[in-house]
This record gives structure tokens, C-alpha cells and sequence, in this order.
């Protein structure tokens, strides 16, 4: 099973712990990105996500099947907040369960290694101070 | 021929337009349309050489020859996750 | 925060998530360990752990202080069951946070790792045909 | 001087006992009580050379010289996880 989101909502982690594996599956690896509050420049209040959706799906479709060639997992999900992401809230969350550990644990921290690298989405870090600013490496 | 320029995040900010048509004159790169895109917004120069591009949502490199109805993707490094 | 339960119920997986990770941390990993039903010999049902409790908690205690000593990680929860232990339920999980990634996913693999090859407790497999296993490498 | 043996798993099985008090006459080690208890429960020589140890709760090996008071631990290889 494979299931790609990109939402505005909140994101519903046990939903997604409860979707994956199956009885032949041993090892759950699941992976939560959250906001930090402590940022190079000053405190973070909360993150905005903007995506080239058609793209940004495609993309995370295309490492996630890069995944299941390079590993034998059974089942896999990412879901991507877009919009305002509180601290403490999830704007990453990624599932992938296998037969044995070792291949869970490959595939999801490429998957997110590989997310951070290709996929188009864009944060944006709004600080207590009421500046904010663009990742953008300029 | 035409093409769609689409930009995203400070690309976006420093164009001033998330969506625009161009009229290419000949054969164009995707260099070619960017060097135009530099001419008309100086500031964009500062992400140079470090902007990604993707032609009808597939990652490409500057030397892309562009068809005609063409969707360009402008964008900074991505920061999601 | 460093928590260590060896429990007969259920585990609550959102809980154990909720309670991981402050404002400082970027990523959550978590690991959840589940009955596979294809044994080498039948089909299992379900499975039962015993535990000498009183040493394990002490066994999972030093590979959780090992953890923090390699990694900066910020939170820390593993949670054993023992007892019964249906098909898709979880046998263990193991929950780190951390400011980023990397230190989460290697701390959450050594400590599993080091679970299975050190911590006092056994797993019996109880088949569909009636017959049942203690995993014991005799 | 007296030590307490409580077994788990397969080796409770094969004791079949999970806490029984020994006696020991002199200087004894982990390995004499396991040859004691290899000549009782017969059965337990199949776990030979694969048992671990632990006295008071911590990991030792059949070297261990034991004290007075001492619980003696003894088990299969582990499989939580």
C-alpha cells in the first residue's frame, strides 16, 4: 500500500500508525517532523508550508517507489502539511512497515533525506517578534 | 510560441507574479528565459545559481529547449519536511 | 525525559507520541514492534512475552543512559508488553526525540538492537494449530 | 551458605521450578551450581553453552564466584522486542 497526502488539516497520526502493515509485518518505522522553535535568528512562533501540489506529489510518489525497489517494505504512507504548522504540530509524517526492522528504518530516513532534497514545498519561519523569513539560501 | 512561467516562494515574492504567459521568440532554453526574467526583476539575481526549474513538473537544467505551451517552473531550494 | 514501562495492556501509541519531544525538537522517531504471523514453522496466532521485570527495566534503563551518552537526544519512552499479544498490536515501541533527525534515528536502532540481544525477556509463539514455540535457540 | 536459583522461560520448564533455595558447601561459582543442575534436570544440557546469567540482576559469566544471599538467574537467550 501506498498513500500520499498533502494537507492543510492537522495531521491524524494514529490513523496512519493503524493503516500500515500487515500481519506479516514486523516493524513499524514512522518518522514526525515538527517545526523548532529555536531557529539561527530568533524564536519561531509557527511555520508556514507553501507546495507546488501536482509536482510535490509527484515527487514524493517517484522516492516513494524508489523505496520499494530498493527495499522489500510492504506498506508506506507520507502525508505533507501545506499552510500554518503550530510547534508541537506534525508537518511531516512518514510510515513505512516491513516484514523485519532493518528495511523500515532504510526506507523512511530516505524517504525524508530524499524529501528535503526534491520535493517542491517551501517553509516559511514566523518568529515572536512578528518578522518572518523565506528558506531560500539567498 | 507560448509558454506559462509559474514561480513559488521568494521567487514568487521577487517576480511579483505566481503564474505568467511569455511570448518566446524561436527556439529558448530555459537559460534564455531566465537571463529575460533577470533583465526585468534585478533582485532575482541574488538566488542565481541557486534556482531549481522543472518543464511541465519534471526537474530540468538551464540548457532545457523549451515547445511551445510549456509549463516553467521557477523556484527556490525547497524546505520542506 | 526518560520513561520505561514493562506493561500487560495495550499500548497507547498517541500517548507515547504526545508526550515526546519539546519546542526545541524537530524530529520525532518511533519504532513499533508487532507479532509476525509467518513463523519459520506455522502460522502464528498470537504471542506470549515473559519477563524477569525487575532486571529488564534495569537492562532497558542502561541502553537508554548508552543512548544519551552517543546522541543528544531530548525524550526517550520505550514500552515493553508482556503477556498476550495479538496479531497487528504492539509488542514494543520506542519513541525519541530530538532537535534533529539523524541522533533520533540512530538512537531509536541501537536501542531496539540492543533490546533483542540483552533485555530478560522471552517471546512464545502460540500457533494456529494449536501447538506452540519458546524461542529459546535450543 | 545458602543462594536462591529462579529460572525463566525454557529453563523453568525444564526445572521445573522458577525459585528454589540451594545450599552450598564452600566456595562455589555460577558454573558448579549449573553442574549441579545439569545432573538433576537432565534435560537442561540441551541449553549447554547458549544459558545466561545473572546474579543480583546483572549479567555475569559461569566465572562468578557467588556469595551468601546471592540470586542466581538463569535463562535462555532473550527475545523481547
Amino acid at each position: 500500500m501506498k498513500k500520499i497526502l498533502l494537507q492543510k488539516e492537522q495531521i491524524d497520526i494514529e490513523k496512519a500508525i493503524n493503516e500500515v502493515g500487515t500481519e506479516e509485518d514486523g516493524a513499524v518505522v514512522f518518522f514526525i517532523g515538527r517545526p523548532r522553535k529555536d531557529s539561527s535568528i530568533c524564536e519561531v512562533k509557527y511555520i508556514e508550508y507553501e507546495a507546488f501540489h501536482s509536482m510535490a506529489v509527484k515527487e514524493i510518489e517517484k522516492i516513494i517507489n524508489d523505496a520499494f525497489q530498493k527495499w522489500p517494505i510492504t506498506d508506506c504512507i507520507v502525508i505533507h502539511r501545506f499552510g500554518r504548522v503550530e510547534l508541537r504540530e506534525a508537518s511531516i509524517i512518514i510510515a513505512v512497515s516491513s516484514h523485519h526492522r532493518e528495511e523500515a528504518f532504510s526506507s523512511v530516513k530516505y524517504i525524508i533525506d530524499t524529501i528535503k532534497k526534491t520535493v517542491p514545498i517551501w517553509k516559511t519561519e514566523f518568529y515572536f517578534d512578528g518578522t518572518s523569513r523565506v528558506y531560500d539560501r539567498s | 510560441m507560448k509558454i506559462v512561467v509559474n514561480t513559488f516562494s521568494s521567487v514568487k515574492t521577487l517576480c511579483g507574479f505566481s503564474e505568467k504567459e511569455f511570448n518566446l521568440n524561436g527556439k529558448s532554453s530555459v537559460g534564455d528565459v531566465l537571463n529575460a526574467l533577470f533583465k526585468e526583476y534585478n533582485t532575482l539575481i541574488k538566488l542565481k545559481n541557486k534556482l531549481l526549474f522543472a518543464v511541465n513538473e519534471e526537474y530540468c537544467d538551464e540548457s532545457k529547449i523549451l515547445q511551445d505551451g510549456d509549463q516553467l517552473s521557477i523556484f527556490p531550494p525547497v524546505s520542506g519536511g
